[in-house]
């Protein structure tokens, strides 16, 4: 047996104090498949060393919450005996290499992680970070991601409903690809992945294992060198048929009682997924490599554990089961195959060729695995910056018009057409607006989804950042009236080993938990993507939010577009101006300054809750968030939106012009009515600031007597940036 | 009227189909498995749109040797219809029930976007509830849907008054604006020479329900709930 | 035995992706190209070992699928 | 000159198209199919007179644009 050198260790990305644990488990030198099976397993993007301290202070319950997080996939109860199944998952460093493929195969393992408990998925989510335009690779990166995306949810026919999509240069080595994905299942028909019953056969379904992805968990734990280029570690490539296949062929497995347990092969393949199913339930597992199904004959044990091949499921079935179960999956034409059985030794033995090739123990792997409270230092606060600080600008519509043709406000249609939003015929609000809304098929209720994150203001103050991200989800998802029920996250970050990037995450968490308890609005999933760096240079903190809720009537929902002329515009929420980390600073001044808006969290609450009433009473015909860009940037959306323009009333406040319409103050909402009297009723009911700012119609958008822009001279900035920057050479 | 919507592996807008078809007949509409060999009494089959067989070689290609085919062509000459959208156009064309190719869309991408299409005849039972020339709104959702034909075939098409839908722009202008993907002539949608075949890269029935933004594409599916009352 | 396979649009046939390959090509500096054409690769591994028969047989694959001979054309290599 | 590439998989990668026109063989009742592979078949017709010149244009090509080298083999032919 081959002798493990310090360098081979090394290789597999453990320290020696974690070799060392290695060797005290192991009680002997591991051969090198139980090697590569420690270095998976105990990899950041499998163990969550140094993530799990804080993760573990996360909001994750309510009421309506059925499964937080710990399992594949988050699960809150959405009524009717009907559950919505849900997680975001990052797949930046093998987009990078190879954005089509990378791209690709992050949907197709969100996917999996859904219909792995049962539900079927129904919407698809993506969050995209890519470097300044002008960089040399964005283009061709922009190019392949979306394609990949859309490859992918396209030929599965689930609807890309929505997502983000970021320019910044602090991504220009390092882009973000977070995908989502959401499902329905009844919730008397959830699956889990424990593993029970002595004996009980382990198959294995899907594609063939093939030498691809060997190592891609522990790519994913490593950050970028210039060299990067050189190594183009193998990529896994996708292939969506099958994976449409496997949806078909669980579902219809899943429909009987057969199975006891089920996972998707993931990150680390079959090492990660046998253990988790082993661990959970207690058991062990004896597996027969030779039964599994390859694509190359001589592959080694090592291979077989490692290979992160696309498209597989390994699940328990109950004895005498297996018959049936193989003729769903011949019928679908894939591959079905016992691999093993359970045992009760707790061990994971591995046999092939007659042999044994790998003997470890599984709960003392599990339980040993490294936990770091690494050393962090906290972001200090930056100073409020005074509105007063920032020149006015000469002509506020023609600044508008720049933020709206810039690259972070333009419109993303480039993107969202190449991804099929309305297959399964129940998107009743098609990407563009705050949130996406689908119907759950069959009813008429409706599920909101959005993603959001503001990476400018995590950068500034982590903290208030980390409040601000979940507030903006949650104030997305009021905005087309529904209640918001929880959210998954994607915490995207640079190296942990950096006290500063550990302080930015310590931040961030601390920040989203606050928000989650106050607004009620539970983290039951997600995933943390560390060294998110090249060279040395992070990204700026990225924790996106996934955040869903829920309509129990799907009509009632509203959209951002103004829909009707002479109606009154609302502002709710109370506006001071603040200009600091604003959008409009960033596009207009080119600065990076201030601290970011505060977020009063319990007004936060307030507002949104007098807003959905609102909505729900029907007073409302069109309701938008305000975030980025503030009052000006929301109008003209609405505007847009509706193909209608509005006379908005000189405001008559005390607040600089400038820092009224481009302010980013937090909690607050535009809204048109036809009966703004009892708007402003409720409102002020609810103890909400409320007043009429002005009223829809014309083709213009204008401001007291001197601002005015035509509504199709903002559309063209608006529309037209994204396919001239694409299609230019 | 009795229908059924054939699965492929890997067919995805079956379900979707399935419901326009179910809203307008208020009768169940059957799912047939594309392994099957044997077709029930039927007044309509459905080929609907999604990836057969991930149309890795060519859209359409694999499946047009699924055992079904042999029985859809079957039924085809004995007079049932048949509608093929999206991916069922190119099944119909790969089985040569249709002429003609789809070919990848002009701008090399997927596009998912409602379109304008102009109704060029009234005269099958598909399009026989539109008026002529009117302009409906119908979403596309494919990769390759730009429709190739020799010149003899397309003045056959034309002549015989054989083309269904047309991309137009929103005053119904036949135009390169108003086309989406490339295809020869604007063509979204051609008849067989009987008239029982239809075959459209457009989604009828994913603009058959107001909640989801359009009723448009209704009067295909009550036009043959009339047509085909059994 | 092994087959190589070259499946190619017609001549006349409009070929987008041979297009957009020339101009993305262009794009990066690349001048002095006059046309790119795009086809399929197909390459098959055969038990079959008389290349008559062989080529027959794949002949037959070309026709009833990998090819669609409205637009493409095929050319097949046999090779030991 | 004309330049004949042909861009396929790298060994170990898997080929979901490949794979897919094997079955689809299979069931059409082609037996003793072994593997089947399928890539990309570019002709560019060049400008350039210079064998060498031209290969090492080509080779530029495909690195940059024509295949993607992280999961893609290429193979050059320069013809006369
Ligand atoms: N940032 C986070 N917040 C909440 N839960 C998390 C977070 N990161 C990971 N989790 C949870 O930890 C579990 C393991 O995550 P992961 O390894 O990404 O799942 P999988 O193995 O399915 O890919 C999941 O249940 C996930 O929801
Ligand atoms: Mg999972």
């Amino acid at each position: 047996m081959s002798k493990i050198t310090p360098e081979i260790v090394k290789e597999h990305g453990l320290t020696e104090d974690e070799y060392d644990k290695v060797l005290e488990i192991m009680g002997r030198e591991p051969n090198i498949t139980e090697l590569g099976i420690f270095s998976v397993m105990w990899s950041e993007h499998c163990s969550y060393k140094s993530s799990k301290k804080w993760l573990k202070t996360l909001h994750t319950e309510e009421p309506w919450v059925i499964c937080g997080p710990g399992e594949n996939a988050g699960i809150v109860d959405i009524g009717d005996g009907q559950a919505a199944i849900f997680k975001m998952e990052s797949h930046n460093h093998p987009s990078f290499i190879e954005p089509f493929q990378g791209a690709a195969t992050g949907v197709g393992g969100i996917m999996r992680d859904i219909f792995t408990m049962g539900a079927r998925p129904v919407a698809n989510m993506n969050a995209l970070r890519f470097g300044r335009p002008d960089h040399p690779k964005t283009k061709h990166l922009v190019n392949g991601v979306v394609a990949g995306i859309g490859s992918y949810g396209n030929c599965m026919g689930v609807p890309t409903v929505g997502g983000e999509c970021e320019f910044d240069t602090s991504y220009d080595g390092n882009i973000l690809v977070n995908a989502m994905t959401v499902g329905v299942a009844d919730t008397e028909k959830i699956f889990y992945s424990a593993a029970a019953g002595e004996g009980y056969p382990l198959v294995y379904v899907g594609s063939r294992t093939g030498r691809d992805g060997i190592h891609g968990a522990t790519m994913a734990s490593a950050e970028f060198d210039d060299d990067t280029d050189e190594k183009r570690p193998t990529v896994q490539v996708g292939d969506p048929f099958t994976e449409k296949l496997v949806l078909e062929a669980c579902l219809e497995l899943m429909a009987t009682d057969a199975i006891i347990g089920i996972q998707d092969m993931g990150a680390a393949g079959l090492t990660c997924s046998t253990f988790e199913m082993a661990s959970k339930g207690g058991v062990g597992v004896e597996m027969d490599l030779d039964l599994v199904p390859k694509r190359a004959a001589d592959m080694t044990a090592y291979e077989l554990m490692l290979s992160e091949s696309q498209e597989r499921m390994v699940m328990v079935l109950k004895p005498g089961r297996e018959e049936e179960a193989r003729k769903i999956f011949e019928k679908w034409e894939l591959n079905f195959a016992v691999v093993g059985r359970l045992t009760d030794t707790g061990r994971l033995v591995l046999k092939m060729g007659g042999e044994i090739v790998g003997d470890l123990p599984i709960d003392p792997l599990a339980e040993a695995s490294p936990e770091y409270d690494r050393p962090w230092v906290a972001t200090s606060k930056p100073a409020i910056l005074d509105a007063a600080d920032v020149p006015a600008p000469n002509d506020p519509c023609a600044a508008l018009k720049r933020m709206i043709g810039s690259p972070n406000f333009a419109q993303k249609r480039w993107i969202w057409d190449q991804y099929d939003h309305m297959v399964m015929g129940d998107t009743v609000q098609r990407p563009g607006g705050d949130s996406a809304v689908v119907r759950v098929h069959g009813t008429p209720k409706g599920l909101a989804i959005t993603t959001d994150c503001t990476p400018r203001y995590c950068y500034a103050d982590p903290f208030e950042g980390g409040k601000q991200v979940v507030a903006e989800a949650w104030r997305n998802i009021t905005a087309v009236g529904a209640k918001p029920l929880a959210i998954t996250d994607c915490l995207n970050f640079g190296n942990p080993e950096r006290p500063e990037i550990m302080g930015q995450f310590v931040g961030c968490i601390e920040g989203m938990g606050e928000a989650c308890r106050t607004l009620e609005f539970p983290v039951v999933s997600g995933n943390v993507s560390f060294y998110n760096e090249t060279r040395g240079e992070g990204i700026r903190p990225t924790p996106t939010i996934g955040g869903i809720g829920v309509l129990t009537d799907v009509a009632k929902a509203v959209s951002c577009a103004f829909s009707a002329a002479d109606e009154d515009i609302v502002l709710i929420g109370e506006t001071n101006g603040h200009l600091g980390r604003s959008a409009y600073l960033a596009e207009i001044e080119g600065r990076d300054e201030g601290a970011p808006p505060p977020v009063d969290l319990a007004i936060e609450r307030r507002n949104g809750d007098a807003v959905r009433g609102m909505i729900d009473d029907g007073l409302v015909s069109a309701c938008h968030d305000l975030s980025d860009g503030g009052v000006f940037v929301a109008l003209a959306e609405m505007a847009m939106a509706g193909d209608m323009g509005a006379a908005i009333d000189a405001p008559d406040t005390g607040i600089a012009l400038h820092a009224w319409l481009f302010g980013e103050d937090q909690a607050r909402y535009l809204v048109t009515s036809r009966d703004a009297k009892t708007v402003l009723a409720k409102a002020a009911e609810a103890g909400v600031p409320a007043s009429i700012i002005g009223r829809t119609g014309s083709d213009r958008l204008t401001v007291g007597q001197s601002l005015s822009i035509s509504v199709s001279e903002l559309k063209s900035a608006h529309e037209d940036w994204m396919p001239n920057f694409m299609s230019a050479p | 009227m009795k229908a059924a919507v054939i699965v492929f592996p890997g067919s995805n807008c079956d379900r979707d189909v399935q419901v326009s078809i179910e809203q307008s007949t208020g009768k169940p509409c059957a799912m047939i498995w594309h392994k099957e060999t044997e077709l029930p009494e039927l007044d309509l089959i459905v080929i609907p749109g999604g990836f057969s067989y991930g149309d890795y070689l060519r859209s359409g290609a694999i499946a047009a040797h699924s055992p079904i085919m042999r029985e859809v062509k079957a039924r085809t000459d004995s007079g049932v219809a048949v509608l093929g959208i999206c991916n069922g156009f190119h099944v119909l064309t790969e089985t040569q029930l249709l002429p003609g190719i789809l070919m990848r869309n002009a701008g090399l991408k997927f596009i998912c976007r409602d379109v304008d299409l102009r109704v060029e005849t009234t005269s099958s039972v598909f399009t026989q509830n539109y008026a002529k020339d009117q302009v409906i709104r119908i979403p596309i959702a494919h990769n390759d849907g730009n429709y190739f034909t020799d010149p003899d075939t397309l003045k056959m098409l034309e002549d015989e008054d054989r083309v269904a839908f047309r991309y137009c722009d929103a005053q119904g202008g036949i135009n390169e604006a108003g086309n989406p993907n490339g295809s020869m002539s604007s063509i979204a949608g051609i008849l067989n020479r009987r008239r029982n075949i239809l075959g459209m890269m457009p989604h009828p029935e994913r603009l058959a329900d107001q909640l989801l933004g359009g009723i448009d594409g209704r009067p295909m599916f009550d036009g043959l709930v009339e047509a085909l009352v059994a | 035995m092994k087959a190589k396979i070259h499946v190619t649009f017609k001549e006349g046939v409009l070929d987008p992706q041979g297009k957009a390959v020339r101009n993305a090509l262009g794009s990066l500096g690349f001048d002095g190209i006059d046309r790119v054409r795009q086809g399929k690769f197909i390459e098959i591994d055969l038990q079959e070992n008389d290349a008559e028969k062989a080529r027959s047989s794949v002949k037959e694959m070309c026709e009833q699928l990998l090819a669609n001979t409205v637009i493409e054309n095929y050319a097949i290599d046999i090779i030991e």
